[in-house]
């Protein structure tokens, strides 16, 4: 019942859905398979992994200042294989916006409240984004890469 | 239901043999240590605050003020200065402050210093009432230490 | 508060009061405060609030060369501060493809593996704490003790660790380790008896969590809960199996699970792993090869521009490491993936409509550690 | 004239008595229970103040005592200041009828055991008065459950009471023990041809009197984890301090109550006392009643150290779906053996 790697390989290599799809080596990345998608990809392929059984991991912001773009690495793992997916997305780094994952995993809730503290990011559709550590007054992004205190 | 009824005479032995086994740990002997009366050895590895080493054949610290200490500490707590005293090859420590509000233990300095010229003490009650209190000179501390050693 | 709170309509019939369970209260390990709105004695919504311990490791790690961040990852989650020195270690490693002697592996091996023993015996004890047994937390304490004297005797510290080093570990074993560890094993079994009649047994116990907080394998999905949390919903997802590192794919252990999903399955998996991370201290002890316990490992460090994983079994769950590097010293991101997180974050949906009582029962078998939530 | 001249002034002096064996008691019942707590835990308990410790309870009513006791701003002040005093005086109000040995009873009442019961309710009201009164979430959640959980307890205490009364005959708690002279065979916790199951009956009275007393496995009103310190919370110094006198007061009382019905009271269950021993019967009656009641104050404080707090529905169906059923049956079968074989 545990999916394999070319069983979601060519789930991703559909029309339109991913922009690239590189699989890695575990022993050398940590992970088996690297997706960038568009922003838009985003909830469809976190809707597809659902289906297939996996759960949400963690979400990562980066802060790409050189090439002026916002990155968002979202992990996902299965209990029954050892797979361990990552897709990744970026948006321009002056408004960064990426649709909400919380309907399909309610914990994106909390880790997107957390990359928007951290990097300004926000999730369109989210239901509370307010600082999840930061005070609650916060306006400051601390890990933005332009010199934030 | 007649799991029901026999569930209470075995909740009732559980909760014997619970009382059971604390009346057994009743007698037995106290394994806590008096503090403040009876102290415990520090194990040799133990990590205090870090000092200077005092090197048994030339009777001084074997610190060449490299500063490479200062370099390796994560939060910054060591200021090392050092001076060149002539008919002398190396450089020797003059001043060597350690600040140990911040130092995290980490054994850094000591794995990246060239002349093993410092160690962990094995020091563990460090009460002070000011901040100034942790700030340690491990130059006069050594000095102290020769004393103590030559009476 | 400025910012204006969405709280959803209470369910319940009355009027609802709002009970503020810390964040100074004897119940939350540590920092944590919930927003409980209650009805009566049922919990409506418990909205965990945290950042009260939040100290940016992330950011530390960012703005100073990888090997200043390695005390760090020992007070991250301080009560299994080897896994996560472990994890930043083993992540570097990977990146940089550096070479670590298998001596080292199998001490990094036994002193994680003590460390999540004494990881547990604190859980068992503060939990019992919880629920009103004051007695198991003395016992408890008194065989932690024997593990940190143990470690104290290696590694120098009892808590917060910083004993691994990129590329193996900082000392190799001292002198009487192993004996002191076999005797350590040798006595700590019959104990675990003495706290499965005390404890485990126990009708009040049993009545306390059985069929308390049940947390389902879909649930434990959507939030990403791992360690005994998913194990105790029945899944035996354990990344010591799932992604083998170091060398425990030469030890055999079991994961235990438990189907049961309710706070009594999450304990008795914790108490069982107890019982496995003995067998594999033992495995390792016997296996242990002779050699060098540091590998050659270049003056300054940078490693090739990329972004590198790495995931190890800590006491509370899974802990990933994820550094992205451009090629300089430091770490350009490093993000720390914390099991505590994820496990808190499914607080709020496990536990409406409970009982407070309950509502404290299943917060003390998640076994949280605040700083782990905070980072 | 003899009830002018003697009678009121040995009421007075057996009961300033009673206060200070309640007073006494309560302060080294706390250190009893911290050096046995310490002791079940390996510890040494303890041991800083006077040799081995026995000036701690001076320690802690000093300190007590020096707290200033703060009433809550928009709390209720009369009734904040009353509860303390209404938890206490019931407690030790039974205790004067309680005969500690053949002479020695403050107040011989020949319906001693109804008064006790009776005074025994007075404690609900009191800690519901102080949860209320102190205007504070906790105290009231904590206030709420002391009530259902003191009513769930009242009944099966009073069938058990009640099995007994049958076989005794009287609720002259002097008279009771009177009949359980002569062996220890003739006690009522080894009468079992009239009650078959009188070590039940005894189990049953402890748990009601743990839960009563809102002790160990039934501490629903200070459960510290959830409540904080439950209805006490407000009260800071001697207000603590009395109601911490009050629950051990309520232990002692339970105790010496068991003992007075179960394990015949002052007897010494060696056979009667050759009559020339004369003022000696009353000290040995009174140390055997002591020594006995002592053992069951021990096993209170063994039975807090060793088990976790119920959880609060768990409690309710122990008393209504456990308890209630096992007494009545025992209340059948002894009236029962009672009208076949007495």
């Amino acid at each position: 019942m545990s999916p394999t790697l070319d069983q979601i390989r060519e789930h991703f290599s559909g029309p339109g859905l991913a922009l690239s799809v590189t699989p890695t080596e575990h022993a050398a990345k940590g992970y088996h398979l690297d997706v960038s998608v568009a922003p838009a990809g985003i909830v469809p392929a976190a809707q597809a992994l659902y289906a297939l059984g996996f759960g949400l991991d963690a979400i990562t912001g980066v802060d790409w200042i050189a090439q002026n773009e916002m990155e968002v690495v979202y992990d996902y793992f299965h209990p029954a294989s050892p797979l361990r997916i990552v897709v990744r997305s970026r948006a321009p780094r002056d408004n960064p916006e990426f649709p909400t994952l919380s309907d399909v995993f309610p914990g994106a809730r909390w880790h997107e409240r957390e990359t928007h503290d951290f990097f300004g990011i926000r999730f369109a559709g989210h239901p509370n984004l307010i600082p999840l550590l930061l005070p609650e007054d916060a306006d400051y992004h601390p890990l933005r890469k332009e010199g934030a205190p | 239901m007649k799991t029901d009824i026999l569930a209470v005479p075995r909740g009732f032995w559980s909760l014997l043999t619970g009382m059971r086994v604390t009346l057994s740990q009743f007698f037995k002997p106290i394994v806590t240590v008096q503090y403040p009366r009876q102290t415990l050895k520090m194990p040799p590895r133990y990590r205090g605050h870090i000092e200077l080493i005092l090197d048994p054949e030339t009777q001084r610290s074997r610190c060449t003020a490299c500063k490479l200490c200062e370099r390796a500490c994560p939060s910054d707590c060591i200021l090392v200065e050092g001076a060149k005293f002539e008919g002398e090859k190396k450089k020797s420590v003059t001043q060597y402050e350690l600040d140990f509000t911040k130092c995290s233990l980490c054994g850094a300095c000591i794995e990246a210093c060239p002349s093993d010229a410092i160690k962990f003490s094995r020091e563990y009650n460090l009460a002070s009432t000011s901040k100034e209190g942790y700030h340690y000179d491990l130059v006069k501390r050594l000095a102290e230490e020769k004393e103590r050693k030559s009476l | 508060m400025s910012a204006p709170l969405k709280i959803e309509p209470a369910t319940g019939s009355g009027e609802t009061f709002v009970l503020n369970l810390g964040p100074q209260h004897p119940a939350a390990h540590g920092v944590l405060r919930v927003k409980m709105t209650m009805d009566g004695e049922y919990v409506m919504r418990a909205e965990p609030v945290i950042g009260y311990i939040h100290r940016m490791h992330e950011k530390m790690g960012e703005n100073r060369p990888l090997a200043h961040f390695l005390p760090n990852t020992g007070r991250v989650d301080y009560l299994s501060a080897l896994h996560y020195n472990h994890a930043f270690v083993g992540a570097v490693e990977r990146a940089a493809k550096l070479e670590v002697p298998p001596r080292a592996e199998f001490i990094r091996v036994i002193t994680s593996e003590l460390n999540r023993i004494s990881s547990h015996l604190v859980w068992w004890s503060a939990f019992l704490l919880d629920l009103g047994g004051f007695t198991p937390l003395l016992y408890a304490f008194d065989d932690r003790e024997k593990i940190l004297d143990l470690l104290e005797g290696l590694t120098g510290s009892r808590l917060t660790y910083c004993y691994f080093r990129f590329g193996g570990v900082v000392e190799d074993l001292d002198p009487g380790f192993a004996e002191r560890t076999r005797k350590f094993i040798a006595e700590m079994r019959p104990r675990l008896k003495m706290y499965r009649q005390l404890v485990t047994d126990n009708i009040i116990l049993r009545k306390r969590l059985e069929h308390i907080g049940p947390i389902s394998p879909d649930l434990c999905l959507k939030y990403g809960a791992t360690g005994p949390v998913i194990r105790g919903s029945g899944v035996s997802y354990d990344v010591r199996r799932a992604e083998p590192y170091s060398v425990y794919s030469q030890l055999d252990f079991d994961v235990p699970t438990f189907p049961e999903s309710d706070s009594m399955a999450r304990y008795l998996v914790r108490m069982e792993e107890i019982v496995q991370s003995l067998r594999i201290v033992e495995q390792a002890l016997d296996k242990l090869p002779d050699g060098p316990v540091l590998g050659k490992v270049p003056r300054v460090l940078k490693l090739p521009p990329g972004d590198y994983c790495y995931a190890v079994e800590a006491a509370r769950g899974r802990h990933m490491v994820r550094i992205v590097s451009d090629g300089k010293e430091a770490a350009y991101r490093l993000k720390l993936r914390t099991p505590s997180f994820s496990n808190l974050s499914l607080f709020e949906e496990a536990s409406k409509g409970m009982l407070l009582a309950d509502a404290l029962a299943l917060m003390g078998s998640l076994d949280l550690v605040i700083p782990d939530i905070d980072r | 004239m003899s009830l002018l001249s003697t009678e009121p002034l040995r009421l007075l002096a057996s009961l300033l008595l009673i206060i200070a064996f309640v007073g006494l008691n309560a302060a080294y019942l706390v250190l009893a229970e911290r050096k046995g707590a310490g002791r079940f835990q390996n510890r040494p308990g303890p041991n800083e103040a006077g040799y081995g410790g026995w000036l701690q309870p001076v320690a802690d009513v000093l300190k007590l005592i020096s707290k200033q006791i703060m009433v809550p701003p928009e709390s209720d002040r009369l009734l904040f200041r009353m509860a303390p005093l209404v938890v206490l005086t019931p407690a030790m109000m039974c205790l004067a009828v309680v005969p500690f040995s053949d002479t020695l009873v403050a107040r011989n009442v020949n319906v001693g055991l109804l008064m006790v019961f009776s005074f025994g309710s007075i404690n609900v009201m009191a800690i519901l008065l102080s949860g209320w009164a102190s205007r504070n979430k906790y105290a009231i959640m904590s206030a709420a459950r002391v009530v259902s959980q003191n009513v769930a307890y009242e009944i099966p205490m009073l069938l058990v009471v009640i099995t007994l009364l049958m076989s005794t005959g009287t609720l002259d708690l002097s008279e009771i023990i009177k009949q359980q002279a002569g062996g220890f065979w003739h006690w009522n916790f080894f009468r079992l041809d009239v009650n078959p199951l009188a070590p039940v009956t005894f189990v049953i009275f402890f748990i009601c009197m743990l839960a009563e007393a809102n002790r160990a496995p039934f501490d629903m009103a200070e459960a510290e984890s959830e409540l904080v310190a439950g209805a006490f919370t407000e009260y800071a110094g001697m207000g603590f301090g009395v109601f911490f006198m009050a629950e051990y007061a309520n232990i002692v009382l339970g105790c010496s109550l068991a003992t007075v019905l179960f394990f015949g009271g002052w007897q010494t269950g060696l056979g009667a006392l050759p009559a020339s021993w004369g003022a000696w019967k009353v000290l040995i009656g009174l140390g055997f009643f002591l020594a006995k009641m002592y053992a069951l104050v021990f096993t209170v404080i063994w039975v807090r150290w060793t088990f976790p707090r119920t959880q609060f529905y768990g409690l309710l169906n122990l008393s209504w779906k456990i308890l209630i059923p096992i007494s009545l049956f025992t209340l059948l079968l002894s009236s029962v053996m009672i009208k076949l074989f007495a």
